[in-house]
């Protein structure tokens, strides 16, 4: 064993030991109160390559990038570097030895600027030894130049929007210079047009020689841009193969152990009255002039570019952020909508796209997450709420839903992703609602539980819910729409059919 | 025997005094020590401190009140367990009623400030402006001593000196500096301070000379004679102090409290004198406090 | 529970039967240490029981009881996420306005001299009242303004502090009827504060005012996305701490039969030891009355202890802050071993 | 706003250069307001003028300059996200202990007979030294033991507190030597603050240790993953408010000529009000050193505004509480009108 001090000052000197793997971890354990994350997990990454990591929601991908990024430590196990063993006990240990990671959640500080984000700890020091916040502005847009990114140094980091932050936490660790770099489903928040763009950044640090370790979610990113790929489930390492080697169809057998016979499970369903008309709804400054209807049964897919303003016109529909204009009427009455409270009371639901932020009661259990919105007018009498009744509903949804937790008393931040997601679902449909808003309903949802979003949300469908669905994935608003709006710059650009709509014409207005 | 003390406040100058007095004059006696507790100037801690006291199987109580209108249910307690209690140094509400087994020592308060502005008085002449620094409002102490310094200048002798000024510095030696400061910056002109304790009277004293006055030109009054004050005095710039025995009470209280566990008869009230002190006398003092 | 997983998981894991205790239960466990080695260390060095005297068991308890009513709404406070500074300053200028119509007409000096001898129902109410208005202020500033909770209560304790000190000049307010002494004597204070502690505890864990408490502390955004008006409730609960804090000021003034302007000075913060270590987050979203009473007794248990084993008093408040860090430390020590056991 | 969304949409506009205000402009003018306000009712009741005398403007600050130089070390670690209780007991503490080596052999009762009429560095190195341990001993709580550093600073709040009343039994040490007294005579104290604040303001903008300060309170996971050392910084923090409080203890013994245990009451919660008036958010990531100063002064001119103004001293503290609060209120109204125009 070598000690990361070590390592790191070998690295420094531009030693460069000739293994095979960059990185590997063998027979790495790693459990948390109640659950095996990892068991007997090996992985292996070659210099040069994309390697990417497949698996469920909670297989444990994050969990052995945390390790070998020096943020948890291995029950058991061994990590190597270069062929050397090492262990990793700090993120600055992985950092100094060349390892570096973009992590699944933003991890950036939203009052500092851009250029202070990349380079913190690595400020550039000028005159008495005092931080030249010159050099570093001039640096960061050398490194954005490099990397064709368009943003203002100097701009704050909590100002920009989601998809910009990834490309600062992007850039941030490119300019790492490391051999290894680990991306933690990085293209979560990013369109199409993005992902091209972090595409050809992997290309070009791939041809320099450095490991990349993806995680995604989405099976047509792994085709694009993967050499090899390993698959974990249930925390168990299943098998490491080219990616030429093998068809969708096998990884996803790998992944959930069973077939998924239909991505996006649509019902042709009767459409029946409308029951929500939006007529010139506009919010100063953000969009201007929506207007749409929604009718029972239907699914009104939202499509645009990222920034495009469609969670912006959700969050107004519901009340979060009233609009400054414009009408609203349900079922052909018009109604006042200023608060999701008045929301709720006219039988409106919202599941809103940042799960941690706006979403999850993260230190509450699943069945507090679950019931709290319902609360608001069933379940309650004389103030008390009515327990016993509330937890069989909570457990009946749960169940229907197949959300994988120990029990509903476990703290729901203890979930993964993809679960929490489905329990948030049932909080809403708990509720009984007759208009469903979905912003971005699977975003960092493995297969399995996408395909049963997907199903469940025809269910609803099938029941007479009118339902909008905001998502920047487009074979998931080209498979589940009824209709699409397409938005760009806070404008509708126009409306698809189902029958009409193809991928092209979606781009076509949301560049427009 | 085993006396529980309360005192009001642990951090107050004149109570540190008194306090030390009654515990060297415990270890001076055989078989009594003292259990001293700090109220933390707050009524319900004090009378809490007392039911403690009780529970523990003390001999006697003796108490310094937070609050002086609060000693009628501190007195119930005690006689409700028939354990002997004296207060000292603040006069109770109840002193007229106090119950079996229970006495007061102290010194009146309203002499401080009667001597203190008797002598400002006789000083000026009976004529000028005169400023007042309070202590805390809610003391008893501040509120009597205050009175007293208006009733004098209300007589017939010191009808020539006017307030100008009168607020509060919390005791404080610092807020003293600065509330003078400050009234010196608004213009306000006087000829003496006249200070409910030591500590502000210092504090003006020293934001006088900050402001370049000379010091024989204003009249500088306190209340409690403390060693500061007394170098003060010495050095020639406080003009005047009031000397309250505060060893004298605390020994007095002791010895009140043992009578009383021995069931010998005490007096319900035992009155230490207040001294003034001025520069002529000034050498008698030095070695008390 | 194991039962539960099955149904549940999509592939089974069976989780290891972990028994749940309370949270409180370490913080239980530390009270009970810390009574016990009282008990030793009296036997050892003063030849007594600690706990074998009713006396001593309640006053422990007695002169925790008014820190105790403000905890119970300083934890809803906290549970939510915010603080509340104010309380000590409520006490004070509630004890001071509830006292003032509480004189009775023997008494030479009465505020009011023509509203003596009131029904002692009206100077409780008043003082309640009174409470309750200062706690909606600051619910009031923090829901509508949106500054921080510390600076609002932080306006308002130092503003309380100067209305009570204002309200008579100083003086303090004293020959109080028998009817209003009542509640503050014997173990009155006791049984107004557990009865406080159980109606709270309820409205904590079984209504929607309690869940939507909990949830507004856990993710205020995501409360307001599911529909619960959270400036509405925040005034609630700041308006019900502020009325628990006039409680405690009527209790005060009865039980010392006098209203003083500095009472209550620093009550908060023993409020808010309490609150912390009976296991409340200040982070928001966890917390119960149930460890709220038991770390007010802790406070009681120490004091008593410091006078039964004859601490200096010198030492004591250097032991008080030792121990208050020590709880809250094992607390949170505990709870990571457990989270890993 | 409508020109940001352009710029945050992917098609690479490049971004409106924004004229940009510094945050504590807006307290600035709180500032210029209060005391234009104190001016004009200066003329019209008083008949003077407020500002134009240059004593009072001295006194302004210079009695609020200890406060200012615990404020600077609380702005650092409310910027982390943290609090500090215990300060107002450390100036306390430290008073006590640098006073205790700083008297002069002419004094008839020195505290350590043999240590007096030593050089005015001794006490003044030992009062910083105090503090930094007590601050030391605050960050190490806060940083091994994850315990709240509301609660690990009020446990040093009340344990200080009582070392100072313990360490010479009450009594006030007096009989300080001229040397060491001249640090607090004239415009030293202001000297001092200014200076410690122009320290600070260097070592938060142009700094590692600044950057981190400010990372650490903005997103603590992110700075951690950055590979800081977030345990060692919080201790480097806290040790550095412990040290300043430490100074401002100092400053204090020599103003007053004397220490008292009870030096330095409620200092911690005048200094938070500072340095949230001046701007810095309790939610950690924001603030700055001469939002802090600025927050300071304002203490300050309130102070000598009341006593110019012949404010009754029963009404000041109630103005107080409203000035705090109204200035935060402007604060953040302005804050959130300018993120909106
Ligand atoms: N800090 C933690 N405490 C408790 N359990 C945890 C913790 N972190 C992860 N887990 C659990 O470990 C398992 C693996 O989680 P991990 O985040 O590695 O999954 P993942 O494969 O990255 O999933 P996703 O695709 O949803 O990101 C999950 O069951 C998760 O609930
Ligand atoms: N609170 C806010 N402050 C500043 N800008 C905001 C805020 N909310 C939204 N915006 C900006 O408004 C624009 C529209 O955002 P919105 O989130 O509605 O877009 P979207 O199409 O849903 O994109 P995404 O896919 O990222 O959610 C974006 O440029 C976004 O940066
Ligand atoms: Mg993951
Ligand atoms: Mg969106």
């Amino acid at each position: 064993m070598v000690s990361p001090s070590t390592m790191a000052a070998v690295r420094k000197s531009g030693a460069i030991p000739n293994a095979e793997f960059l990185l590997t971890a063998e027979g790495v354990r790693k459990e948390f109160p109640g659950v095996v994350a990892l068991d007997d997990v090996t992985f292996r990454l070659k210099r040069g390559t994309v390697h990417a990591l497949m698996g469920e929601n909670g297989a444990g991908k994050s969990t052995l990038m945390k390790i070998l990024a020096g943020i948890y430590t291995p029950d058991r196990g061994q990590v190597r570097l270069k062929g050397v063993d090492i262990e990793l006990s700090s993120p600055l240990d992985a950092l100094e030895n060349g390892i570096a990671m973009i992590h699944q959640e933003l991890n950036l500080m939203p009052f500092m600027t851009v250029a202070e984000n990349i380079w913190i700890r690595r400020e550039p020091k000028g005159r008495f030894g005092l931080i030249d916040h010159g050099a570093m502005n001039r640096q960061t847009a050398d490194l954005f130049k490099r990397l064709n990114i368009a943003l203002d140094p100097q701009a704050l980091v909590g100002d920009l929007s989601v998809a910009n932050r990834q490309m600062v936490e992007i850039a941030k660790a490119v300019s790492y210079e490391s051999d290894v770099l680990i991306m933690d489903e990085p293209t979560s928040a990013l369109t199409e047009r993005e992902v091209e763009h972090l595409f050809a950044i992997i290309r070009s640090l791939r041809e320099q020689g450095i490991g990349i370790v993806y995680i995604t979610h989405k099976m047509n990113e792994l085709f694009e841009i993967a050499d090899e790929f390993s698959v974990f489930r249930d925390g168990k390492y299943i098998g490491t193969h080219a990616s030429t080697d093998v068809t969708r169809d096998d990884i996803i057998r790998m992944m959930v152990g069973r077939e998924i016979t239909q991505m996006f499970p649509k019902e042709e369903v009767p459409i029946g009255e409308t029951v929500l008309s939006v007529r010139n709804l506009s919010l100063r400054g953000v969009f201007t002039d929506i207007s749409f209807e929604v009718r029972a049964g239907e699914i009104l897919g939202i499509a645009g570019l990222v920034g495009s303003g469609r969670s912006n016109v959700a969050e107004a529909l519901f009340g979060v952020t009233p609009a400054t204009s414009g009408t609203i009427a349900i079922n052909g009455r018009d109604v006042v909508i200023d608060t999701p409270t008045k929301a709720i009371a006219n039988r409106m639901a919202f599941l809103t796209e940042d799960r941690k932020d706006t979403g999850c009661l993260l230190i509450l259990n699943v069945q507090e997450n679950m019931q709290i919105a319902v609360l608001q007018d069933k379940f309650v009498k004389y103030g008390f709420v009515q327990q016993a009744a509330l937890a069989e509903q909570c457990e009946d949804m749960a169940r229907k839903l197949r959300v994988k937790t120990p029990n509903l008393d476990e703290r729901i931040e203890n979930l993964s992703g993809g679960n929490q997601q489905k329990a948030l679902i049932g909080r809403w449909m708990l509720t009984d609602p007759r208009i469903l808003i979905l912003d971005e309903p699977t975003r960092g949802i493995d297969v399995g539980a996408k395909a049963e979003i997907h199903r469940l949300v025809s269910e609803m469908a099938r029941n007479g819910v009118a339902i909008i669905m905001i998502s920047s994935e487009m074979p998931e608003v080209l498979g589940m729409s009824d209709r699409i709006m397409v938005m760009h710059e806070g404008r509708v650009t126009g409306f698809l059919d189902r029958a009409e709509a193809t991928q092209i014409k979606v781009m076509e207005l949301a560049a427009r | 025997e085993t006396i529980g003390v309360s005192i009001a406040k642990f951090d107050d100058n004149f109570l540190t005094v008194l306090r030390n007095g009654m515990s060297d004059y415990a270890q001076t006696l055989n078989g009594v020590s003292l259990q001293i507790e700090d109220a933390q100037n707050d009524v319900a801690k004090q009378q809490s401190q007392i039911q403690n006291f009780i529970a523990a199987g003390v001999d006697a109580i003796i108490v310094n009140p937070v609050d002086t209108d609060a000693t009628a249910a501190m007195s119930k307690i005690a006689s409700d367990a028939k354990i002997p209690l004296v207060y000292v140094n603040r006069q109770p509400a109840n002193l007229d009623s106090l119950p079996e087994k229970q006495a007061f020592v102290a010194s009146e308060e309203t002499v401080a400030g009667t001597l203190e502005a008797q002598e400002v008085c006789r000083l000026l002449g009976g004529k000028g402006k005169a400023v007042v620094m309070m202590g805390e409002l809610s003391n008893q102490g501040a509120r009597m001593r205050t009175a007293a310094v208006h009733d004098v200048l209300a007589t017939d002798a010191c009808k020539g000196i006017s307030i100008v000024e009168e607020q509060t510095a919390n005791w404080q030696r610092t807020e003293g500096a600065d509330l003078i400061t400050n009234w010196l910056s608004a213009g306000t002109e006087f000829d003496a301070v006249i200070a409910n304790n030591d500590e502000m009277a210092i504090g003006a004293m020293q934001a006088l000379k900050a402001a370049g006055r000379p010091m024989d030109k204003v009249v500088i009054a306190g209340v409690d004679a403390t060693q500061d004050a007394l170098a003060a005095m010495a050095a020639g710039d406080l003009d005047v102090t009031v000397f309250q025995n505060a060893a004298g009470q605390g020994k007095g209280a002791v010895d009140a409290a043992l009578k009383l566990v021995k069931g010998e008869a005490v007096e319900k009230k035992v009155y230490i004198p207040f001294e003034l002190v001025t520069p002529a006398n000034l050498k008698d003092y030095q070695a008390k406090n | 529970m194991a039962n539960n997983a099955a149904v549940h998981g999509t592939s089974p894991i069976s989780p290891p039967t972990r028994r749940k205790l309370p949270s409180e239960f370490n913080i239980f466990l530390v009270l009970i240490a810390i009574a016990l080695v009282y008990e030793l260390l009296g036997w050892i060095f003063i030849g007594q029981s600690f706990l074998m005297n009713t006396q001593r068991l309640t006053i422990m308890i007695l002169q925790v009881s008014v820190i105790g009513i403000i905890a119970v709404g300083v934890t809803q406070v906290i549970i939510t996420g915010g603080i509340d500074l104010s309380s000590g300053s409520v006490v004070g200028m509630t004890a001071m306005i509830s006292a003032s119509v509480a004189q009775a007409s023997t008494w030479p000096r009465a505020v009011y001299p023509s509203l003596t001898d009131m029904p002692f129902i009206v100077p409780i109410a008043l003082g309640i009242g009174i409470g309750l208005l200062a706690g909606f202020v600051n619910g009031q500033l923090i829901a509508r303004t949106k500054i921080p909770p510390f600076i609002a209560t932080l306006g308002m304790m130092v503003s309380a502090r100067g209305i009570s000190k204002w309200y008579t000049k100083g003086q303090p307010v004293s020959g109080l009827t028998d009817q209003f002494n009542f509640i503050g004597t014997g173990i009155w204070p006791v049984v107004v504060f557990l009865v406080v502690a159980l109606i709270f505890h309820i409205a904590l864990r079984y209504t929607r005012y309690g869940k939507f408490t909990y949830a507004i502390g856990a993710n205020m955004q995501a409360a307001r996305v599911s529909g619960i008006n959270v400036e509405g409730h925040l005034i609630k609960v700041y308006a019900i701490a502020g009325m628990l804090a006039g409680l405690a000021g009527v209790v005060t003034a009865a039980r010392a039969q006098t209203a003083q302007s500095g009472m209550g000075v620093m009550y908060e913060l023993d409020a808010i030891a309490a609150t912390v270590i009976g296991g409340t987050s200040l982070n928001g979203g966890v917390g119960r009355i149930t460890g709220t009473v038991i770390g007010t007794v802790i406070l009681g248990v120490m004091t008593s202890g410091f006078t039964f084993l004859r601490v200096d008093a010198y030492y004591q408040e250097i032991v008080k802050g030792l121990i208050i860090v020590t709880a809250v430390v094992v607390d949170v020590y505990r709870q990571k071993k457990r989270a890993k056991g």
